[in-house]
This record gives structure tokens, sequence and C-alpha cells, in this order.
């Protein structure tokens, strides 16, 4: 890691982003500390998954820049994002759909392989090996997160709290020191909820990822981050401990509006 | 230069004929997603009816109306066996069946009424007219007269009738549209219906420029670089990409031909289509999506 | 290696699959398949089954393999087909012409690389477009490629009429020029390129393809190098089209130009991989069986039960008609491809299950790419 | 893989299906004593039209042969036809389907007919011992037939062609002296068909001291625009169009739309049939096209066959409006050069089915002179041919005709002959350097020395 | 209220792509001139229950694989959605889905055009539209997709009116709205209901909101319904804490909309 290891491991600067003369995120700034989990929280078009975008680098902020690990960028290529650490799922179903679980896992290793096509075309013995090494951790992250029942399953035809699941698992192989999460529990029940939230918690405590994620159920939110940023029409309304935002009354006028 | 002139002219005038077959794509991927690679066999399959009735001694618009007709049929037996149990299915696979059917159409048309080669008259003089130095053919003018009015009755249809803005509707978001109650296949069988006129229309013109034969399937293949540089969806984009398809072939016939030492007008205007394409990846007219993840 | 995994690589046979009884279950068919192509086929076929049926039913699966490479694996659609094919055709001829001393297989290989270099940049606009604007960029590589080799006597050696012929084929002092040396020698090229592209789809460069196909966005997301992949792709495709080519040119027709890899070409080899199912290896055969034999079979059983009484004019446009039918119509029942289909068969045959849940289930809308 | 067993299984099935289809209708006892022609014809696909007035021709003539001649000698002809569409791989599979002849019955002569698939027949046809016949098509340098014995690129090939057309020019401008300063521009189809005609045309130029100048025209050449504004730029005395399908059609009417006189172009033998002109309507009055197959519907054979065959229901021809026609005729002009052929192979090999090599010594042997063609009826039709080891071509003479809007005339002096004396020994060094290329040794020449 | 029943909603099972069951067992009805709220977290079943009503699965690969659908004592299971629209059921889209290159008026014109009304009653009909949405009048030759996200839902629902409903099927309505539009929208939703005695079955997430304007209510969960009653009812025993507090979810729609805490 590099010097700045001390400071946050992720900061925007009045990031802004339009779509179509349409602002989706205004002069956005906050920082995410090394080692946290970090919730943004808003109501639906209020600019989260745009900003996702901007930080692994799928959009370009029209303004603004982003810091991470200390390196400013405004720009950066996705592929450029996730080989610097950052690791991502998504809100909507992004699976290799025709790719059974083990084989979406072992696509998030790609930057970790070293081999070249021809050795893949002729299993030559550094293929070999280093696939054999891929596959066992692989292996181990879809034991750890519980798929190993839908291992050489093809993902499309898996329930979608499975699949979610797949997405994590995908994200989390690559052993990244940021990981985005866009809606990780949408559509799941209680029960698998409680499960993913387990198994943010321990990527985050035990593989010592740095977790931002976008959620909605504010319970789930509440226990589960070190640190809470309310997003509303590409503004930040909030932004601090989940009990600080709890009690913001710009927050509460935000979300609640006239509505209560 | 009048020599640059009048080959733009005449290549800005050809173009308008490529534009003619491109609009037939545009209908139907607008309004159904789908690249139909069987307008070409709708062209001949049009075509080779008239020609047909005409020389069974038909009058020209009887002739006319009744080969609409049959284009109409065609289009509801398309719709029924082609599109609707493939509805949902990817573009490709759709695409491909297009071809089928156009082997389909192909065949058909030439085993009901054979493969002679036909003569249409339309009774179009085609001497050429000066204007100045410059020597414009009176055929292409005219050709490019009824492809305007058939462009602009397209606008009119589009922007004014029911019928053209539910087209709209569907091209934009067929799911609400269903939802408004917007019937979906019907508006298929009219799209393709239409298609089928202008079908008709590109299939007089080209078959009265070189006969009415097989090889009128062929003018698929210029149509498609006026596709790429006007896009997929776009009908006024068909007409300029149409244009500038029309006017650069003919420019790099003259100019870039020699220079290579051959003809190099089968590959000119699709580079030059993959140009534009890296400039602008949907077209000139057509919309980019933003993709969301 | 686990028992699923060699279940996984099942279309063909992987190293250390025999060890697996399960494996080995797979594999012996396969087996026998070979075998019966490699010895029985030759002992067994005719003139007619050699030079009309078989060898251009494996090149033409070839072609289908490459294409499949890179649009059923990959998800780049590709018009462009026949141009590499024609490069590959023209590489060979010229390595064969220009460098007399290099053995035949070498110069089939060099040729394929060649045509998977032209592949390369055929395939730089994939990393801008997609979809059918691909599609169609990829068609100015199609009629380019066959203007230039058309255009420029080089190519050709200058002969008049700007085609090429075969050389002497021969491997090792071998003359292979009997229909039944060129059937072998084609099988030969076709199954070892097969067993490669099937390895090449379960590695970490096939799952690259597959990412890139599925959801290119993601895939840059999680690090897969988007630009190679497409690239890499083009080349493999290409290069295996290229090697097709070749033996198209040398071991199938014996002379070509350029016009033999037109269009038509490009759009037979996309039928084969639809129809046989994209991403599938088994179902470039399949596709090749339809595409290839159907109009003969067509022809012939229509010539033995109409011919002489029905015109023959009439007769060819039924067939016409018949073959176009029958690709609506299989498209329509199952448009992830023939081999789908089979597969679904063939469990069905074998409910007790060689096939695993993981093979089992896939669904059914395998076709889609854009 | 499984998958692929069952499924060369099932298509085997189905191939055994399509057999046993065939086994179970009676094969004509006596096949083994007739003659097998087996006919791969195109009628549909992009040049249906001309395929079907050709076929049409070789047919009626085969049927009179069978119903007014009694066979050849008494050996009659039967056929099969296969469609290649005029696609390459499908005549090769016809060509495959039928070269080991049918009932005992062998092939004694293939026609092609179609360039590419010539091209891809030409060693195979060795290989089988097949001769194949390609009357205006096929490769210029198969005339020495040392080095391509078994290809009969018969009576015109194209290098004879570009050079008749220059001579009738010649005709024209009052002798090949006239020639010296004259723009001659030749329009092309641009395919290996199209330039096989480039190197003639410069060695000619050179000669005569004319202008060549060479204009392409890409496939399919549905427009035509820009090279026609050329043309009107360049102000060509002669265009010499040597298109295939649409192309002429749509060359004339450009041409007209320039105001390019259209009596100043001269079409090659595959842009000179009524299905070429007649699309392009009224503007192709006054056309000219060079043929080895004038059109008319009075040449004496062609009375025979509209007696015995057309006026009894039995010709092939649905639109007896073709009857008559360059491609008819052309159809008639084939099956009489095989016939013909066969016939003369019989005198040596006697009055029976004959094969592929004793086909081959046949054509070789062959010597249609003025009488024989009085005879067969076809004088006028057919140009005397005398074929040889070293000349597979024999004529090398075209006639033109003048289309007058509704039908051709023959306008040139009786045959316009080409130069062959000045092509051939450029044709014999083309010859060696393809036995060279492909390591074959030529077969001497058993008539000279 | 009458007891005739209006739309019944009998014990319906949905899956798509015959994988993914997406309904289990959900049983609703609404009573003519009624206000029916469908309660649940993103992705419970809410949008997919208006689809099997509206018969719009079909074009997502879904199907209603058990129970029924009646509507004024007919099964809908044979009509196709053109034919339910013309029986008065009219569907309002998750996420407006506007038609973006067609004017605001275009766009209002698209719903009823299976009415095939003549020039006057289209005429009337507008100017009801816009009297409802004078906003919409304003913008009426602007391009739809360039109006603002509170226009567009104007726009979606007064695209529906225009085929003179019965029963709207409102999905979402508030989804990504300013709270203020979002008010607007719903008083305009309770003037239509109390002024033309138009019904609606509206989907939301946001219930404080929705029980204010309803008048019964169900709530689903993972596909299933897991509570109904009164909006009353509801709203006393704290339907919040029901689903929201610490919710459950299911299934593949996407929506979601602001929470309470």
């Amino acid at each position: 890691m590099s010097a700045s290891s001390a400071g946050p491991i992720l900061e925007l600067r009045d990031v802004s982003l339009s779509f179509k003369g349409v602002k989706a995120l205004n002069a956005l700034s906050f920082a995410v500390a090394r080692g946290e989990i970090c919730a943004l929280i808003g109501p639906n078009g209020a600019g989260k998954s745009s900003l996702l975008n901007i930080i692994n680098g799928v959009y370009r902020a029209d303004e603004g820049e982003v810091v991470f690990d200390g390196a400013p960028f405004r720009r950066i290529r996705p592929l450029e994002a996730a080989r610097r650490g950052i690791g991502r799922t998504f809100q909507h179903n992004a699976l290799f759909k025709r790719l059974s679980v083990i084989d979406n896992v072992l696509a998030g290793l790609t930057r970790h392989s070293r081999t070249t096509l021809v050795e893949h075309a002729f299993g030559l013995p550094r293929d070999l090996a280093e696939s054999r090494a891929l596959r066992a951790r692989a292996e181990d992250i879809i034991e750890h997160l519980e798929l190993t029942p839908h291992r050489g399953t093809v993902v499309s035809t898996l329930p979608y709290g499975v699949q979610k699941r797949v997405d994590l698992a995908r994200a989390l192989v690559g052993r990244p020191s940021l990981l985005l999460l866009d809606e990780p529990m949408a559509g799941m029940n209680q029960d698998e909820k409680r499960q993913m939230s387990r198994f943010v918690t321990e990527a985050n405590a035990v593989l010592g990822a740095t977790v931002v994620l976008i959620e909605h159920d504010i319970g789930v939110v509440m226990d589960l981050s070190h640190h809470v940023v309310v997003l509303d029409y590409g503004r930040k309304v909030g932004d601090g401990t989940p009990r600080q935002v709890r009690n913001d009354p710009d927050v509460i006028a935000a979300y609640l509006g006239t509505v209560h | 230069m009048a020599f640059l002139i009048e080959t733009l002219i005449g290549g800005l005038l050809s173009g308008v004929m490529y534009a003619l077959v491109a609009i037939g794509f545009v209908l139907i991927y607008k309004a159904s997603g789908v690249f139909n690679f069987a307008q070409g066999a709708m062209v001949l399959c049009a075509a080779l009816t008239f020609v047909t009735l005409r020389d069974q001694g038909l009058a020209f618009w009887f002739a006319a109306l009744v080969t609409l007709a049959i284009m109409v049929v065609l289009a509801i037996a398309v719709e029924r066996v082609v599109l609707r149990p493939l509805m949902n299915q990817s573009q490709i696979t759709l695409f491909m069946a297009t071809l089928g059917l156009s082997f389909v159409i192909e065949g058909m048309s030439q085993l009901v009424m054979g493969a002679s080669v036909h003569e249409l008259d339309l009774g179009i003089v085609d001497t050429p007219v000066e204007v100045g130095p410059i020597l414009v053919s009176q055929f292409d003018l005219v050709a490019a007269a009824a492809a305007g009015i058939l462009v602009l009755a397209l606008s009119v249809f589009f922007n004014v009738t029911r019928i053209g803005i539910s087209l709209r509707a569907i091209a934009d978001d067929p799911q609400a549209a269903l939802s408004i109650g917007i019937r979906l296949q019907r508006l298929w069988r009219i799209v393709w219906g239409v298609a089928g006129f202008v079908a008709l229309v590109a299939g007089l013109l080209w078959g009265s420029r070189q006969g009415v034969q097989f090889s009128l399937t062929f003018v698929v293949l210029k149509a498609l670089p006026v596709l790429i540089i006007g896009g997929f969806t776009s009908i006024a984009g068909a007409i300029v990409g149409g244009l500038i398809v029309g006017a650069a072939d003919a420019l790099a016939e003259i100019y870039v031909g020699p220079l290579l030492g051959g003809s190099v007008s089968t590959w000119f205007v699709y580079v030059l289509a993959v140009a534009f394409l890296l400039i602008r990846p949907a077209g000139l007219f057509g919309e980019r999506a933003i993709e969301r993840v | 290696m686990s028992s699923a995994e060699t279940e996984a690589a099942a279309d063909f046979v992987a190293p250390g699959a025999a060890r697996d009884w399960r494996g080995l279950r797979r594999a012996l068919p396969l087996g026998l398949l070979l075998a019966v192509a490699f010895v029985i086929v030759p002992l067994a076929g005719t003139d007619y089954w050699f030079n009309a049926i078989l060898i251009p039913f494996l090149i033409m699966a070839l072609a289908g393999l490459g294409l499949n490479l890179l649009m059923g694996y990959a998800g780049q659609a590709s018009l462009g087909t026949g141009a590499f094919m024609a490069t590959g055709a023209y590489a060979t001829y010229n390595l064969l012409l220009r460098l007399p001393d290099i053995p035949l297989p070498i110069s089939l290989v060099l040729g394929g690389l060649i045509a998977g270099a032209v592949g390369v940049v055929v395939g730089l606009p994939s990393l801008r477009i997609k979809g059918f604007y691909l599609l169609a960029s990829t068609l100015a590589a199609q009629f380019l490629l066959e203007w230039i080799f058309n255009q420029y006597g080089w190519f050709s050696n200058y002969s008049t009429s700007s085609s090429i012929s075969a050389p002497k084929l021969a491997i090792l002092g071998q003359d292979l020029s009997s229909p039944v040396g060129r059937y072998l020698m084609t099988l030969t090229a076709v199954v070892a390129i097969a067993a490669v592209a099937a390895r090449l789809v379960k590695s970490q460069t096939g799952r690259a393809w597959s990412a890139v196909r599925d959801m290119d966005t993601a895939a840059a997301v999680i690090g897969v190098p988007v630009a190679r992949s497409k690239l890499s792709a083009f080349f493999v495709g290409a290069a295996v089209c290229g090697v097709a080519g070749a033996l198209w040119a040398f071991a199938y027709l014996g002379t070509v130009d350029a016009r033999s890899f037109g269009l038509d070409r490009s759009f037979q080899v996309m039928f084969i991989i639809i129809v046989g199912g994209m991403g599938s290896i088994a179902g470039n055969f399949i596709g090749s069986a339809f595409i290839v034999l159907l109009p003969i079979l067509l022809s012939q059983v229509s010539d033995r039960l109409f011919g002489g009484t029905v015109d023959a004019g009439q007769l060819a446009n039924l067939q016409r008609i018949a073959f176009g039918a029958l690709i609506i119509w299989f498209l329509i029942k199952e448009p992830a491809g023939l081999a789908a289909l089979a597969e679904r068969g063939w469990r069905r045959l074998r409910p007790s299950g060689t096939a695993g849940p993981e093979r089992g289930s896939r669904p059914g809308n395998t076709g889609k790419i854009f | 893989m499984n998958i692929l067993r069952q499924r060369i299984r099932r298509a085997a099935a189905l191939f055994a299906v399509a057999a046993g289809v065939g086994a179970a209708l009676p094969a004509a006892a006596d096949d083994a004593k007739q003659q097998y022609f087996p006919l791969a014809t195109f009628r549909v696909g992009a040049y249906a039209s001309s395929g079907i007035p050709v076929w049409a021709g070789t047919i009626d003539y085969l049927r009179y042969i069978n119903e007014v001649e009694g066979g050849i000698n008494g050996v009659k002809l039967f056929w099969d036809e296969c469609e290649t569409e005029w696609a390459v791989e499908k005549g090769v599979e016809c060509y495959e389907r039928v070269k080991g002849g049918k009932n005992g019955s062998p092939v004694p002569i293939f026609l092609p007919h179609g360039d590419p698939i010539t091209k891809a027949l030409t060693e195979k046809s060795v290989a089988d011992k097949i001769p194949l016949v390609t009357i205006a098509h096929g490769r210029t340098e198969a005339i020495d037939g040392r080095v391509f014995p078994y290809s009969f690129p018969a009576v015109f090939t194209f290098w004879s062609e570009a050079s008749s057309a220059i001579n009738f020019i010649a005709e024209r401008a009052g002798g090949k002296d006239k020639l010296k300063g004259l723009k001659i521009a030749t329009v092309y189809h641009d395919s290996p068909y199209g330039k096989e005609t480039q190197t003639p045309l410069a060695l000619l130029a050179k000669t005569y001291g004319f202008e060549d100048i060479q204009i392409p025209v890409p496939h399919p050449g549905n427009d035509q625009s820009a090279q026609w504004a050329r043309i009107r730029q360049l102000k060509p005395d002669w265009v010499f169009l040597r298109g295939w399908g649409v192309m002429t059609p749509v060359a004339i009417k450009t041409a007209a739309k320039v105001g390019f006189p259209v009596d100043r172009i001269i079409g090659g033998v595959w842009s000179g049939s009524e299905e070429d002109v007649r699309p392009a309507g009224k503007v192709g009055k006054g056309y000219l096209a060079i043929t080895p197959f004038p059109a008319g519907a009075d040449f004496e054979i062609l009375k025979k066959i509209k007696e015995h065959i057309v006026d009894k229901g039995k010709s092939d021809l649905k639109d007896l409006k073709s009857f008559g026609s360059v491609y008819y005729n052309s159809g008639v002009n084939e099956a009489i050069i095989a016939v013909e052929a066969i016939r003369t192979a019989q005198k040596k090999f006697g009055a029976r089915p004959i094969n592929g090599e004793e086909g081959q010594w046949g054509l070789e042997n062959l010597n249609l002179d003025d009488a024989r063609l009085k005879e067969i009826g076809a004088y006028g039709l057919q140009q005397p041919l005398k074929l040889s080891v070293r000349d597979h071509e024999g004529g090398g003479a075209g006639k033109v005709l003048q289309w007058d809007g509704e039908a051709w005339a023959i306008v040139s002096d009786g045959w316009v002959k080409s130069d062959r004396e000045l092509l051939l020994p450029l044709i014999y060094e083309r010859a060696a350097a393809y036995a060279k290329e492909k390591r074959i040794t030529p077969r001497p020449d058993p008539t000279s020395n | 209220m009458a007891a005739a029943p209006f739309l019944e909603v009998d014990d319906i099972e949905a899956t798509y792509e015959d994988v993914i069951l997406a309904l289990r067992g959900v049983s609703l009805r609404v009573e003519e001139g009624a206000i029916v709220a469908l309660l649940g977290a993103n992705g419970a079943g809410k949008t997919t229950t208006l689809k099997a009503i509206s018969n719009l699965l079909a074009s997502e690969r879904g199907a209603l694989t058990r129970g029924s659908v009646i509507w004024k004592g007919r099964s809908t299971a044979r009509l196709d959605p053109a034919e339910l629209v013309a029986r008065g059921i009219v569907q309002v889209l998750e996420g407006r889905r506007v038609f973006p290159q067609l004017t605001v008026e275009e766009n209002l014109l698209t719903g009823g055009y299976l009415r095939r009304p003549s020039r006057a009653e289209v005429g009337n009909d507008l100017a009801r539209i816009y009297t409802w949405f004078p906003r919409l009048k304003e913008k009426r030759r602007i391009r739809a997709g360039l109006t603002s996200g509170g226009e567009q839902q104007m726009i979606a629902i007064g695209r529906a009116l225009m085929t003179r409903p019965t029963l709207v099927l409102l999905d979402e309505p508030s989804m990504g709205l300013a709270p203020i539009i979002v008010q607007e929208i719903f008083e305009i939703i309770r003037t239509l209901n109390e002024d033309e005695g138009v019904s609606f079955l509206l989907a939301e997430q946001n219930a404080a909101l929705v029980l204010r304007y309803a008048d019964h209510a169900y709530v689903l969960e993972t596909g299933r319904l897991a509570a109904a009653g009164t909006a009353a009812d509801l709203a006393a025993q704290g339907v919040e804490a029901l689903y929201l507090g610490d919710a459950p979810g299911a299934a593949a729609a996407t929506s979601s909309s602001a929470q309470q805490f």
C-alpha cells in the first residue's frame, strides 16, 4: 500500500456529473476512511450508482476529482481501477450469465493471471499450474460465501439472491482494497439479508476491504456501516456515523419531506 | 470542374436511389428491432410481381395496386409465421431468420413468376439534359423526385397519422406502447406492409434502371453503408447517408480508383462508413444509449 | 482435477480426463467417433463422399469454429469470415510458392497466423462499436480484402485469372492429393484445431471472452482486459478461419479466386454457427452438416422423387424455399441452436445423469448476443 | 461430441433414406447401353435467366438426337440434372456426384458452364479423365492440350473474343492500319473473367497502335454512373463491353444517359444475349455484340428442332420467345460439339457409350468442316472447328450482332477471325509457366514431328 | 360500494423465463371507485402483480402459472394487453416510460388511439388532461425526453388517462421524484378518483404516503401476501414495521424509493 495509508482510502472532491443537461451529481465531496464500511443512502435517482460508476471509471466526472489511495484522477479506465484494487458489484445483475458460478468467479481473477494465450491454447505447464492456483482461490471464496452447492451451475438459472452472492464472490476473489457494492441486498428476504450482511462484515473485517455500499434498508445500514453518506438529487445532505445521520434534521427534511 | 460537379450530381442522384432501399430497412428496424435482410428479396418480389402483371396486360395503376396487396399479404404472413414465434429472441437470431426468409421469398417469386429478365418501362424518358456544361440524367431526376416524395409522404405519415405516431412510440419503447393499448403485432404488420410499399417503389425504379431480375436483391449491399452512416433508426439519416454514399462512391471511383488501379466502389463506401462509425458509433442520426450498470 | 471440472470440459478430451470414470464415459464415444473418422471412413468412403461431402463439411465446420470463437464465445459479431478465409488461402499459397522449403503443415499454420494478424486489424473497430454496427463494419474488411486479392496480381503470382491453385500436397514425402489423402489432411487439421479450441475456451482466455460477451462493462470493472480480449478473439477466430480458407482452396477445390470467399461465404458460416449453436464446439459440426449437407440431401431426394416429372427449375426453386423455411423453422424451434436441441435429446435418452445439474440447466436463450 | 456422433448417425440415416428412395425407383435396365450425359444446370440464383435458355438449347438438341436420329449411331443419350446455382462448391458437388457415370454408363464430356467452376475442376478432371468443354469461358491457356489434357476452351476463348472485337473495329474502320490512333475503352466486370482480356488487348494495342483504356466495373455492376462519366470524359472511339449478368443492361442504359452512342459499344460473349439487351429497353437499339453463337431460328438444325421437338411440346423451353436466342443457340452449339465429339470417338472405339478418356480422343480429333456442319444443319450457327492436342480451341472467330430493338441481326462479314497467330505464342508461354508452377510434364503432341 | 366484483386476483403464481418464481399465491381485490395500495419493498413482487393483471408479463418472457385474474366477472387470461386497455384497465409502468422522441402532446395522443376517436373527441380528451396537468399544456410541443421527471410522470399518467380507463394500475409513482412533486401527483390521483370515479391500484414503497390516500392496502413480501386490510388499520398497526424497518424483499424487479426511518 502506498505512503498515504494513513489518510482516507477514497476521497471525492467536488465531483459533478450530468446526463444530457440533467445534473446527476452536484459538487459532491466526502471521504471514506481506510477499513470502514461506508453506506450511501438516498432516494432512487439520487445519483448513488452514478457515483460508484465514477469511482471505478465507468463514467467520467464532468468536474472534480477522485483520490484513491493517494492518487488523484478525474477519469480512470475501469480496467485500471480494477488493477489498482477497486472491486465492484452491480445493482442490476451483471453476471456473465452463460457461465457457471465457478467460471464467473474465475473471471474475477483474470487480472491475476500471468499466462498467455499460447499457454492456454496448448495447456502448457505454467498454465496448468496457474489454473490450479487460481481455481483454489476461487473455490475458497465459493466455499466461504456458501455457494458450493451451486458451483457448477450456469448463473442465469440461479435464484436472484444467490446471483447477488455470486456477484460478491466475483468481486471479492480479486482481493480488492476497496469494494463498491451497489444494492447487494436488493430483492432479498430477511434471512438472505442477514447472511449477506455477515459476508460483507467478514469481507471488511477478515479480508480487510474497505466497503462502500448502496443500500435502502435502513435497518441493515445502521447495523452494518460505520459511516453513512446521504445523497439527495445529486447533493450530499448528510455525512456521519449512523447515529449522527439518523438525527440530522437536514436528512430528516430531505427524506421525510412533508410526508410525515 | 464541370466534370467534378457532374460526377457529384450523378453520385448524389444515385445516392437517393440507395436511400430508397435503406428506408425500407429503417422502417422495419425502428418498429420491430429486426434488421431485415429480406428487404432485397422484397424489392425483387415487388418488381417481379409488378412486371408479370404488366406482361399480363394489366394497367399500370391496377398492377401497382395488386402488387401492393400482395406485399401486404406477405407482410401479414411474415408477422404471423416468422416474427411472432421469434418474439423476444436476440436480434441476431431475427436477422438470420430474415436471411432464411429471403431464400423463401426469392424462391417463391421465381417459382411463380420465373427467372427470366424483364424489361420494366415506366415511360420515363432517359435522354440526358444539359445544364450548361453539365449533363444530368432525366431518369435520375425523376427517380430522385419520386424518392423525395416518398420520404415526404413517410414523414407526414409518421408525424401526423395515428398509425405513424404509434409506430414512433413503439420504436421508442415497445412495452410502454403495449401498456397503453397499442397493438404491437398489428402495427408490425402495417410497418412491414409499408416496407413492402417502399420495396415496390424501389423495385420499380431500380427495375427500370437495370431490368427486373434476380440481381435486384443486390441493391441491399449498397444500402448497408447508407444505414451505417445514417443510423439504423432515422429516415432523415437514410437520406443524408444515401447522399453521402452516392457522392463518395462516384467521386472515389473517378479520383481514387485510378490511383489504386481498379474499381473501388465495392469497398470504398464501407471503409468510409467505418470511419464514420469510429467518430459517431451510432451513425449520424442514431441515438446512442447510455449504458446503465 | 476434480470430477466436476472434467465434466465441464466435457466436449473434448482433456488430459487427465481418462483417469476419471465419468470422463471416460464421455471420452469413449468421442474416441470411437475419431476412430471411425480416421480409420473406417477412409476405408469405406467413396470419392464422392470425400470430395463433395466430407471435405467441405469438415472445412466449413472449421470455419464455423473460427467464427464461433469470435462471435459465439467472445460476442464479437463478424461478417468478415470470407475475408479471413481468403487471407489464409492467399497467405498459405504465397508461403508455399515463395518459400518452398517450408513443409505444408507449417505453411498452413503460418497462413492462419497471418490471417489472425489481419483479423486483429479488422477487429480494431470493435473497441469502439458493437452489435449490428460492428457487424456492418466488418463488411468493409470483407469487401476490401476480397478486392485486394483480386486486384493485385502479386497475391496470385500474376496468374491470368487472379486465381490461386494448390501446389502438390505432400507431407514428409507422403502424397496427399488423392481424395482420401486430402480428407485425412483436413480431418487432422480440424481435429487438432478443435482440440486446441476446446482447451482455449475453458481457459482463462476463454473465460475472459465469455465475460466480454455476456457483459463487457462488468468485465472491465472486474479486471478483464476487454480490448485485449476482443482483439485476441479476433486473432484466434480469424486464424482458424484462415486455415479453413487455405484448406478450402487446396484440400477441397484445388483452385480458387477471391470470389470464392465472398460475402455469401461469410453468411454461410454465420448460418452454421447460429443454426448449430453459438458458444458450442460441437454445434459447428452440426451447423455445417445442416448447411452443407441439407441442400445436397434436398436436391438428391427431390431428384429421386420428382426427377423428370417436375420441371427442373421449379424443383430448384422449391429446394431453395425448403432450405429457407427450414432455417426459420429451426430458429423458431431452437434459437440456441441445434447443439442445444441435440443436447436436450441426449439427456432425455440418458436420464440417469452423466449430465449433472450444471450441464442440465443451460438456459434456453443462449443464442442471445446483442 | 456425443451429439455429433448422434447427428452424423442421423444424417447417415437420412442419406440412407434418400438412397433408398433412389434404389426403389427402377433403374433403366439398358442404361449401360446408353450414353450418360450429366448436366450441371443453373436454373435458380443470380444467373438463372441465362441458364434457363442455355440448358433448354442443350436439352432440346439432345432430345432431337435421341428422338429424330435415334441417338448417336444408335446409342441414345440420357442425363440427370444437378443444380449448381452457378456456385463453385455446388458445381464441384454435382461433378463429383455424376463423374462416376450412371448404371454402368460413363461420362464422356462434362460441361461446367461457369468460369469459377471450370477452374475448380481443371485438375480434378485430369485425375478423373473427364474432358471439360468450356465454350467461350475457362482458362485461355488451356488451349495448350499438352499441359491441359482435359480442358477444352473450345471455339472462342476470351483472348480470341478480344482480338475478334478489335478486328471488327478494324473492319468498320477500313483496315487494321486504321486502328492506329483510335481510343478503345474496355469496360469490364472486375473479376478474373473480366480481367482476362487485359493482356491480349495490351499486346494488340502495341501491335496496332490504338490506345487501350481499361475501366473496371465492380460486381454486380448495378450502378455505373462513375464509369460512364469517365467514358464521357475520355471520349473513346469504341467501347468493348465485357459484362456479366445485370452489368450489361445497366451499362447500355448508363451509356445512353451520358450520351455515348450505343452503336459504338461492342459487347463480349457474355454481354451479347437477348437477356442482356432487352432490359435496357429502347436505348439498346443499335448495340453490337460479338459472339460465337449467332442468334436466329433460321439455321437448318433449329428448324428441325422446332419441327420435331418444340412444336411437339417436348421442348425444355417454357418461354418460347427464347427459341433461337443467343443463349438457346449457345446451348445447341455446346450440345453439337459434345455429340460430334462422341461420334468421332465412336468411330475409333465403336458405337457404344464412351468414357471420358475416349471422349478426350474424340474431342482432340474433332473436325467440323463446312461440309459436316452442313450435314448437321449447323452451317452458319457453328464455325468450322478443328481441334488437336496443341489446339483445344480450334475456331477463334465470332460473328457480330446488332440489336434492332426486337432481335439480333448479324452485321459482320461472316465470321470475324481473331489474330490467333499473334496470340498463340503468348498463350503457350503461359501454359508452360503453369506447367512449371504445377510441376506438370507436358505430354507429347503425337501429331507434331 | 356495491358488492359487484370489479377486479379480483385469485391465488396467482408467476414465473419469468420458466425459472424464477416471482409470485406465490397472491390474491387481492379492487372495488369500483377505490384506491388500493400494493405495498412492499424493492422486488417484493409489486410490479409483477401489476403486470400479471395487465397481461404484460408475456412481453418479458414471464407467465402466469397458476390462479386467475377476473375483471368485471370475466377472466382476463385470453385477452391481450390492448383488449384489456379497451375494457378499461391501463397500466402506468414503473419509471414513467414516456416516449422520449415524441412530443408531450404526441405522447398523450398515443393513449387515445385504441378507441379510434374522432378529432373532436381527441380535442376534448386532451383539454381535460391539460386541465388536470396544466404544466403539460405549456410543454405540449416539447419532446417528452427533455421534460423533468415529475412532468414525465404526469405525461405517463395523462397518456394512460387518454385511454379512458376505469382502473389505473400505477407502478411506483413516487419513484425518483422530489417529495413536493410526489405530493402534487397524489393530489391529482385523489381528484381523479373523486371527480371521475377512476379506480387505482397503486404499487408503492412509500407506505406512509400512500396509506393517506388509499382505502385498502395489501403488503407483499418476497412474492407472497404478508398483510392486508384497510389503509387506516394498516397505518395504525404501523405497517412500516411490517416490512420497512427490517424489510424483506424479493425477485428481479428493480425499483426502490425513499425509505422511512
